[in-house]
C-alpha cells in the first residue's frame, strides 16, 4: 500500500468502508461534515446504505435499527450531536448489538464553537447515557491512527457487541497528514442472533426492557462482566521516554501529540520525562499507569478541557505520586511551547528540586 | 360445554400462527389485542410471517415484539420510524412493522415519522390511537379530545393552552412519500373487519416498494378512560370518530395497484 | 345447530365484548369461577351458535376459536375477508 | 528540520489547494507533513487559510502561534499576519493586490502575483507562482518537487491545467530570483 | 406547620411551587409521573405555567426559554427521558441561566424498567452534557430531605446562575413519608439580565456561542471559576457514628438511607461502624470524607449501581484506605440484613481482624 | 459622491432602528441579510423593538441575536420553537419571534414546530428556506430540490432515497393552532414587499393572541449554490418558486380581523 | 418496635387506601411510617400491592424481602404472598374470595370480608373490615386510631362515607375478635 | 434631480445586486477599492437617482440610505408599507 496525504474526516471514512461498513447513517456538523459527505458518494458508489438522518437522535436509532440487521454499523458527530445520542446510546449498549460512533469533539458546552477540544471525555467514556455501561472509547491522535483505530473500533464492536467510540477532535478531524489505508476487507457474514425474519428457526428478539429486577440485574452482570473482560484486555497505550523518566506526562489524541513534542524538547534539555498516551480511553490503561507510577516523581496530565481524564490518573495513581494538571478548554489547542513550559517548571518543583 | 365439536365441524376462525402463545399484560377489553391480532392475520395471510420484523414501541405495546411470533425489537420511546428505517435500509426484501400508540407516534416521535414518512421509507406503520398515554397512566397525547379529562389535564383538555388534537393521517396525506395512509377504528365487528383489510393492503404496498404505509386505528383505553370495555367501544364511537373519520386519506397510485395486485 | 367455539378460559379477561355483540346471546360471563389470573371467563352458555365467528373477531385476548358444520366452513371464515 | 508556512487570502484564491500541494511535495520527499485549513464559519465571507509543517521528525502540532513563512494572497490576510512570522522567518506577498504599509520585522518578498497569472492567462495560478516564488528563496524543497507533485496529485479533473500550472511555477520562480537578488 | 403525609413525587412538586416556581414543562414517565400530575393542577390552580411538552427535549428547552425571562423553572424526567436532555442541559450551563431539572432515577440502561436505580449518577454529575462543567447534584433520601432539597435547589440555582439537579430514584419518588412542607414564598423579582423586552435598556442577549477560542476560553474560565465556588461553600452531608468508626459506610439517597438501618444493626451488634450520607454529589462531600478517610481503617461504598460514586469516594481518600463496593443494579433495591452481611464481613476482615 | 443631499433631501429610507450596528458574517449577497432588514422594519413600523425577544437558531442566523437591537437568544439546533414556547407562556405580552433555517426548523427541528404550531403558542416564526444548510457547507436540506447537487447528494437529489421536499406550509397550514401561514420570496423587489407586508401581518396576529404565525421566505445561499448573488435570485425564480409557490396557506378568521385592525 | 404491612389484591379494592389509612394513623401516633405502592405497569391487569412500615426509629427500607404482616385480598395474592410472610407474622384474608389451599408457616385470620362489606351495602368497604380485623388481633394501634385518622384525613369528595366505613370498622374488629378467640 | 443615496462602503459586500435592480442603471460597482473587508463597494456612478429606494430594498447589507425632495418624500417611502 502507498502513503496518501489524507483528511482525518476521509480518512475514518474510507477506514470504515474497508473494515466492512453496509450502513452509515449522519446528520451534519462541523468538524466531522467531512466524513458524512465522503460517505455520501462513497457508499453510494459501492452500493452500501447512506443516509442523512432528519437528526443524530434518527442517526443512532437507525443505527440501532440497522445494527439489528447484523451489520456493521456507524455514525459519526460532533459534541452537541453526541449529546443527543445519549438515550439511543444507552439502548444499543443495553441490546448487546455492536455499534461505532464517532465523536468530532468540538469547543462546549452549548453550541460553543467548532474548534478541537476534548470536553467530552466524561460523556463519552462514563456511560454515554442513562444506566450503568460504558463504550468502549478510542483516541487518534494522528490521521493514521484514525484509520488504525477505525478499524480496530469494527472489531471491537463485534468481537464484545458493544457500543465503541472513535473521541477524536475537530483537528484530527480536519488535518490532512500522509498515511496507509488498510486492504478492503470482505462484508462480515450476519450473525445468528440477526433479525432477519424467523425463517425456519425461533425468532429472535432484541430488546433492552427488563421488566423485573432479577432479570434487570441479570442484564447488568452481563454488561459488567463484558465490561471487565475489556478492562482485562483492551488496555492500550503508547509510550515514549518512559523507562527512566522522573516526570511523566500523559494526554490523549491531539494534546498528548502535542505534549509528545513537548516532551522531545524536554529530553533535548536533558529533563528526564516520558510520555504515556491512551489509545484506549475506557478501557482507560490503568494497569501499564500505576506501573509507571512507581517509577517517576509525579505525573502531569494534559488535556483540552477542564481536567477529565484527570480522574483517570489520580484513580489509576491511587495517590501515590502527585497528580497535576494542565488544560486549555472551549478549543483552545495548546502549543508545544507552551507544555514545555509547564512541563520544566513541573519538572524542577517535582522530579528535579534544586 | 353446550355443544360437541363434532368430527364433521371444522376450524374457521384459529389463533394465527404469527402470534405468540404467551398471555398479553393488556388489561381486559383493551383493543390494542384486537390490533395485535389483525397484524398476526394479515402476514399470515400474505405468509409473511418468517420475513418479517416488528419495531415495537414504548407504551403499553412495549412487548409487542414478544406478543408475535417472529423477528422483532423493542425501539427507544418515539423513535421507531428511525429504527425501522435502520432495517429497511439494510433489508429492503423482508417486511418490516412498527406499532405504535399516539404519544409515542404523535407527540415524542412526530418528526421521526414525518421524515420517514417524506422519504417514502417502504415499510408498515400499526398507529393505536387511543387519545392518552395508557402505559404511564393517563396523561394526555397529542389525540387527546378537546375536554377529556386525562391525568394532566384534570379538568378536562383545554385546546387553547394544551393544543388541538393533531390530527396523523391528515397530516402527513400530503406528503409525497407517502403511499397508504388509512384510518380505522376498532369499535365494532364491521370496522374491525375493515381495518384488517386495510393492514393487509398496506403490507402488500409495502410488498410492491410503493412508498410508506400507514394504518390508524382508534383503540380503546378502558383502564385510563374510565370506562368499562364495552363503554370503551361507545365512546370510541361517539366522541373519537366525529373527531377522527375513518377514511383513506391517501392511497397513490402505485399503492392502487399493490392493492389490485 | 351449525356451529360451535372454544373459549381459552385461561386467557380470558372477562372483558364482556363477545356476549355484547354475539348475535345468538348465546355467551356470558362465568359468575362462579375466575381463573388464575383472577378473571371470570366468558363461556358459550345456551345452544344457538351459529359459528358466526363475531366473538372471535371481537375478543381482544384471542381466546375464541370457532368451528363450523362443513357446509358454512366451506364458505371461508368470515374473519379474514 | 521543522518549517511551518501560513497560506492565507480570499476563499476562491486557491489557498488550500497551494498548501496541499506543498504538502504533498514534502510527503513525496519524505518528510512529515501536516496540512490543515480554517474551517467552518470562520470561512464564511472572510479570509480563508491554511497552515502546513514539514518535519524530519512526528509533528506534534499542525498549528503553530507564529508560522515560520506567511504567505498572504490579499490585503486583510496581510494585514492580520504580517506582523506575526515568527522571528527569523519570512513573508511573501502578493503585490498585485497588496498594498504593503506595515514594516513587518522579517523579511519580505513581494511578488506580482495575480498580476503575473493575469499575464499567463489564468488568475487562478497566481497560487503557483506565489509558492514556487516562496521555494526560489526559501529552498525547504526544489521548485521542481512541486511540479512533480503536480504532476502526481493534481485531480483527474483538472489534468488539463497541468502544463499551466507548471508555466504559472516557472513565473513565480523566475520572479523570486529577481526581486530577491536585486535589493529593493 | 404540620406534618403531612406526602407522597415523594408530590412533595417535590408541592415544595417547587413553595420555592415560587413560576412555570413547569415536563414529559410523563414512570416513576415521576405524579410530579407532572401534580404540577398539572396545581400550578393551574395557582395561575402558573404548566405545559405538557411533547418530548423531554422539548420540556428541556421550554425550560431554557422560560430559564431566559429571569422566572423559577423546573422540568422533571427519568433516566432515559434524562438522556434526551443532555444537549439542553449543556446549552443552560454554557448561558449562565438557572434551572432545576429532577432526575428520578430508574433501572437502566436502555428502557430498563421503572424500578428504584442510582445508575445515572455518572450522567448527573460528570457533565449532563457535552463540554466542561458539572451540574450542582443534590441527592435527597426521604420525603423531607425531598422538599429541603427542592428549595435548595432552587435557591443554588439563583445564586450560583447554574443548572441544579435533583437526583432521586424511583422508589423516593413513589414512597409516601410524614413530612413538613415550608412556608409559600413570594415569587422572586427577575434579574437584571433576564430577557424581557429592552425597554429603556441596552438589550440583553443570551447565548452560549462563543466563536473564538479565547472568548471560548473565557467563558470556561468562568464557569470553571463557579464550579469551584460551588466546591468551596456546597458540599454538605450527613453523618452518623462516625466518631469512633472503624468502617466508614457511604451511600447516598435511597442506598445511604438503607445503609443506615444496616450501620444502626451493625452498631447495635457493637461493630464500630459509621455512615456518611453525601447531600450533594456534585459537590462530592470530599473534604468531610477525607477527614473521616484519616481516622477510619476502610471504607464501604453502597449504590444502587455498578460502582459510580465509588470514583469520587476513590478520588477523596486518595488510597490512603481500602475502598470496597457492594452494589445492586437493575432496579433491585439492597435490604437492611443484606448490608448489614456485607458491612460485618468487611469489618471482619479490614477494621477489627481477629 | 455625484449628487449631494442638500438640505432640502429628505431621508426616506433608512437603516431601521431594530437592526444592530454591527457587521453581519454573511456572505456577499446572502438574502438572510434581506429577511433580518424586513423582520426589523417590521418591527420598528409597529414599535415593538422594546419588547420583543428574539430567538435565533442554528444555522447561518445563528448570530442573529446580536444582529438585533433588542432582546435575544440562541437556541439549539431545531429547539427555537420550543425555547419561544417557554419564553412566550412566561411573558404573554412581549412579541417573541424564532428565526429559523430550513435544516434547523424543517429537518431536527420539526417536532418542535409541529406541536408549537398544533398548539397554536401566539409566536411568530421567520422561516428562511434556502434548500440547503448553509453553514455547515452545503448539505441536502429536507428543502433541497429534487435534482439538486448538495455536498450530500453529491449526484443530485434522489428522492427515492433522501425523501421529497418538505412542503412546511401545506404541512401545516392544516393544523388548529395555526392563525396565519404563508409563503412569500426575497428574489426581487415587488417579493421582498410583500414579504414584509406578511412580517407586519403576522406580528400584528401575534399580538392579537389568534394563534401560530409562521412566514416562510425563500431564500439564496449563493456560496454553496455555487452562483453569483445575482443568478442565485433567478434560481429562486427558476427553481424554487415552481416547487415552493408563494401565497397564503391559512389565514385563519381571527388572523383576518387581527390584520385589517 | 418496627411492624410491617403488605396489602394486596386487584385495582379497585381499596389496597392502597387501606395502606395509607394505617400509616397515616401510625404516623398520627407519632411513628415513623412509610407507604410504598407497586406502580406502573406492573400493576396493569394484574395484583396491586403496597407496603407500610411502622416504626420507632427510622426507617431504611420502605420494603423489606417479608412483610410481618400480610393483607390479602382475593386469590392471586393469596397465591402470591401466603408463603412470603415472615416468621412470627400474621396472613389476614379475605376468605369471601379466597380459598385458603396453602398452610402457611405462620398464623393465618380468615375474615369473610367482601361478604360483610356487602352486608353493610358496599363492597368497598371490604378494605376497612380486613384493616380493623388486622389490628384487633395484632394491636399495633387501636382501631379508634383507624376512626380518627379516617375523620382526619378522608378526602372531602369522600367524606360522606365516613359513617359507613366506621361501621365497616366496627364489623371487622367484631369478626376478628370471634375468629382469632374460636380456634378453627 | 429628485433623489439620491448613500452607501455605506465599509458595510457594502460587493454583491452586486443594487446595481442590477436600480431602474435608472446609475449605480456601479467600484473597480479602483477595496473596502477593509477585501469587498469592491457599489457606488452612485452617474446623475439620475430618483430616490425610489428600490436599491435599498434588494442590498442584504442594509448599506443605502435613501434620499428624496420634499414633495416625493412626503408620499412616504415605498419601502415601508
Ligand atoms: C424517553 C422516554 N420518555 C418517556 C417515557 C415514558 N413513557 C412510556 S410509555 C409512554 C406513553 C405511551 O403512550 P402511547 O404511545 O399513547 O401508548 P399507549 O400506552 O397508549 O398504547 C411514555 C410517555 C419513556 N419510556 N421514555
Ligand atoms: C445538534 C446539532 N446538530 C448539528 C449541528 C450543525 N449545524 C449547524 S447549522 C446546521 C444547518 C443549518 O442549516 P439551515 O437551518 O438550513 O440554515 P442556513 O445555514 O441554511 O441558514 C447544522 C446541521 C449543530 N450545531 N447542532
Ligand atoms: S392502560 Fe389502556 S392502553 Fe394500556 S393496556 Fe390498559 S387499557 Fe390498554
Ligand atoms: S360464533 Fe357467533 S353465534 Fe357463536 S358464540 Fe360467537 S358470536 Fe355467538
Ligand atoms: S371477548 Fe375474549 S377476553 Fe373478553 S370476555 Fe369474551 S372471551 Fe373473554
Ligand atoms: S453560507 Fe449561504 S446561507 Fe450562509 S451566509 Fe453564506 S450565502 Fe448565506
Ligand atoms: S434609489 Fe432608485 S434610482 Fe436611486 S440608486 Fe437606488 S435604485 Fe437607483
Ligand atoms: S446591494 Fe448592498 S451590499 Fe450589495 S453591492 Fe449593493 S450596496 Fe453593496
Ligand atoms: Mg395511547
Ligand atoms: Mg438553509
Amino acid at each position: 500500500m502507498t502513503r496518501e496525504l489524507l483528511k482525518g474526516n476521509v480518512a475514518i471514512g474510507e477506514a470504515a468502508i474497508r473494515a466492512g461498513v453496509q450502513a452509515y447513517f449522519g446528520y451534519p456538523i462541523t468538524p466531522q461534515t467531512e466524513l458524512l459527505e465522503y460517505m455520501a458518494w462513497r457508499m453510494a458508489d459501492l452500493g452500501r446504505v447512506f443516509l442523512q438522518a432528519e437528526s443524530e437522535i434518527a442517526a443512532i436509532n437507525m443505527v440501532y435499527g440497522a445494527a439489528c440487521t447484523g451489520a456493521r454499523v456507524m455514525t459519526s458527530s460532533s459534541s452537541p450531536g453526541f449529546s443527543l445520542m445519549q438515550e439511543g446510546l444507552s439502548y444499543i449498549a443495553a441490546s448487546d448489538v455492536p455499534a461505532v460512533v464517532v465523536d468530532m469533539m468540538r469547543g462546549g458546552p452549548g453550541l460553543g464553537n467548532i474548534l478541537p477540544s476534548q470536553g467530552d471525555y466524561f460523556q463519552v467514556t462514563r456511560s454515554a447515557g442513562h444506566g450503568d455501561y460504558r463504550p468502549i472509547v478510542l483516541a487518534p491522535a494522528s490521521v493514521q491512527e484514525a484509520i488504525d483505530l477505525t478499524m480496530l473500533a469494527f472489531d471491537l464492536a463485534d468481537r464484545y457487541r458493544h457500543v465503541v467510540i472513535l473521541a477524536a477532535d475537530g483537528q484530527i478531524g480536519q488535518m490532512m497528514e500522509p498515511a496507509e489505508l488498510p486492504p478492503m476487507q470482505p462484508l462480515t457474514a450476519a450473525p445468528p442472533w440477526a433479525l432477519r425474519g424467523a425463517q425456519g428457526r425461533a425468532p429472535n428478539r432484541i430488546s433492552s426492557l427488563y421488566m423485573h429486577a432479577e432479570s434487570a440485574e441479570a442484564a447488568n452482570r452481563r454488561i459488567q462482566s463484558r465490561l471487565s473482560q475489556i478492562r482485562q484486555y483492551e488496555q492500550r497505550s503508547l509510550e515514549y521516554a518512559t523507562e527512566d523518566a522522573e516526570l511523566l506526562v500523559t494526554g490523549y489524541g491531539t494534546a498528548g501529540r502535542i505534549a509528545l513534542s513537548a516532551v522531545q524538547a524536554a529530553r533535548e534539555q536533558g529533563l528526564k520525562v516520558g510520555l504515556l498516551r491512551p489509545l484506549t480511553l475506557f478501557p482507560f490503561p490503568e494497569e501499564r499507569l500505576s506501573v509507571l507510577a512507581d517509577r517517576v516523581q509525579a505525573c502531569l496530565v494534559v488535556e483540552m478541557n477542564a481536567g477529565q481524564m484527570l480522574d483517570d490518573v489520580r484513580l489509576a495513581v491511587g495517590g501515590q505520586i502527585p497528580v497535576e494538571f494542565y488544560g486549555r478548554m472551549g478549543g483552545v489547542v495548546p502549543m508545544p511551547d507552551e507544555l514545555l513550559t509547564v512541563i520544566s517548571r513541573m519538572y524542577r518543583r517535582v522530579a528535579a528540586p534544586a | 360445554m353446550l355443544q360437541e365439536i363434532t368430527p364433521v365441524m371444522l376450524p374457521v376462525y384459529e389463533r394465527p400462527a404469527a402470534l405468540a402463545g404467551v398471555h398479553t399484560h393488556y388489561c381486559p377489553g383493551c383493543t390494542h389485542g384486537i390490533a395485535h391480532r389483525l397484524v398476526a392475520e394479515a402476514l399470515d395471510e400474505l405468509g409473511l410471517r418468517e420475513q418479517t420484523i416488528m419495531v415495537a414501541p414504548v407504551g403499553c405495546a412495549v412487548f409487542a415484539y414478544q406478543y408475535f411470533e417472529m423477528d422483532g425489537c423493542e425501539a427507544a420511546h418515539g423513535r421507531a420510524p428511525a429504527m425501522a428505517t435502520g432495517i429497511k435500509r439494510l433489508l429492503p426484501d423482508r417486511t418490516v412493522l412498527t406499532y405504535q400508540g399516539d404519544g409515542d407516534l404523535a407527540s415524542i416521535g412526530i418528526a421521526e415519522l414525518i421524515h420517514a414518512a417524506a422519504r417514502g421509507e417502504p415499510f408498515t406503520t400499526i398507529f393505536v390511537n387511543n387519545a392518552i398515554y395508557g402505559m404511564t397512566g393517563g396523561q394526555m397525547s397529542p389525540e387527546s379530545l378537546e375536554g377529556q379529562r386525562t391525568s394532566s389535564t384534570p379538568g378536562g383538555r383545554d385546546v387553547q393552552r394544551t393544543g388541538f388534537p393533531l390530527k396523523v393521517c391528515e397530516l402527513i396525506a400530503g406528503l409525497e412519500g407517502t403511499a397508504y395512509v388509512v384510518r380505522r377504528s376498532l369499535h365494532d365487528v364491521a370496522s374491525i373487519r375493515k381495518a384488517k383489510k386495510a393492514i393487509v393492503t398496506a403490507l402488500k404496498v409495502q410488498q410492491a416498494g410503493a412508498g410508506f404505509s400507514l394504518v390508524e386505528l382508534l383503540s380503546t383505553c378502558p383502564t385510563n378512560w374510565g370506562l368499562t370495555p364495552a363503554d370503551a367501544l361507545t365512546w370510541v364511537e361517539e366522541h373519537m370518530l366525529p373527531q377522527y373519520p375513518v377514511g383513506d386519506y391517501k392511497v397513490s397510485a402505485a399503492a392502487l395497484r399493490a392493492a389490485a395486485g | 345447530m351449525t356451529g360451535t367455539i372454544v373459549i381459552d378460559q385461561e386467557r380470558c379477561k372477562g372483558c364482556q365484548l363477545c356476549t355484547l355483540v354475539c348475535p345468538q346471546h348465546v355467551l356470558s360471563m362465568a359468575t362462579d369461577t375466575l381463573n388464575a389470573r383472577g378473571y371470570a371467563p366468558a363461556r358459550l352458555a345456551a345452544a344457538g351458535c351459529t359459528g358466526c365467528a363475531v366473538c372471535a373477531i371481537i375478543c381482544p385476548d384471542v381466546c375464541i376459536t370457532v368451528y363450523r358444520e362443513p357446509a358454512r366452513a366451506r364458505r371461508g371464515p368470515e374473519v379474514a375477508s | 528540520m521543522q518549517d511551518s508556512f501560513l497560506f492565507s487570502g480570499f476563499g476562491g484564491q486557491g489557498v488550500m489547494f497551494a498548501g496541499q500541494l506543498l504538502a504533498y511535495a514534502g510527503m513525496d520527499a519524505g518528510y512529515h507533513v501536516t496540512w490543515i485549513p480554517s474551517y467552518g464559519p470562520e470561512m464564511r465571507g472572510g479570509t480563508a487559510h491554511c497552515f502546513v509543517i514539514l518535519s524530519d521528525q512526528a509533528i506534534g502540532s499542525p498549528v503553530l502561534p507564529r508560522p515560520a513563512v506567511a504567505l498572504v494572497f490579499n490585503q486583510p490576510s496581510y494585514e492580520k499576519y504580517a506582523g506575526q512570522v515568527a522571528p527569523g522567518g519570512l513573508l511573501v506577498f502578493n503585490s498585485s493586490l497588496i498594498t504593503a504599509d506595515q514594516s513587518p520585522s522579517v523579511p519580505t518578498l513581494a511578488i506580482p502575483a495575480t498580476a503575473t497569472a493575469h499575464g499567463l492567462g489564468d488568475a487562478r495560478l497566481m497560487n503557483m507562482v506565489m509558492l514556487s516564488a516562496l521555494l526560489t528563496v526559501r529552498p525547504v524543497l526544489p521548485v521542481s518537487a512541486l511540479e512533480a507533485a503536480l504532476a502526481a496529485h493534481l485531480p483527474a479533473h483538472r489534468r488539463s491545467l497541468l502544463a499551466a500550472n507548471v508555466q504559472a511555477l516557472a513565473a513565480g520562480a523566475a520572479l523570486a530570483r529577481e526581486a530577491w537578488l536585486s535589493p529593493a
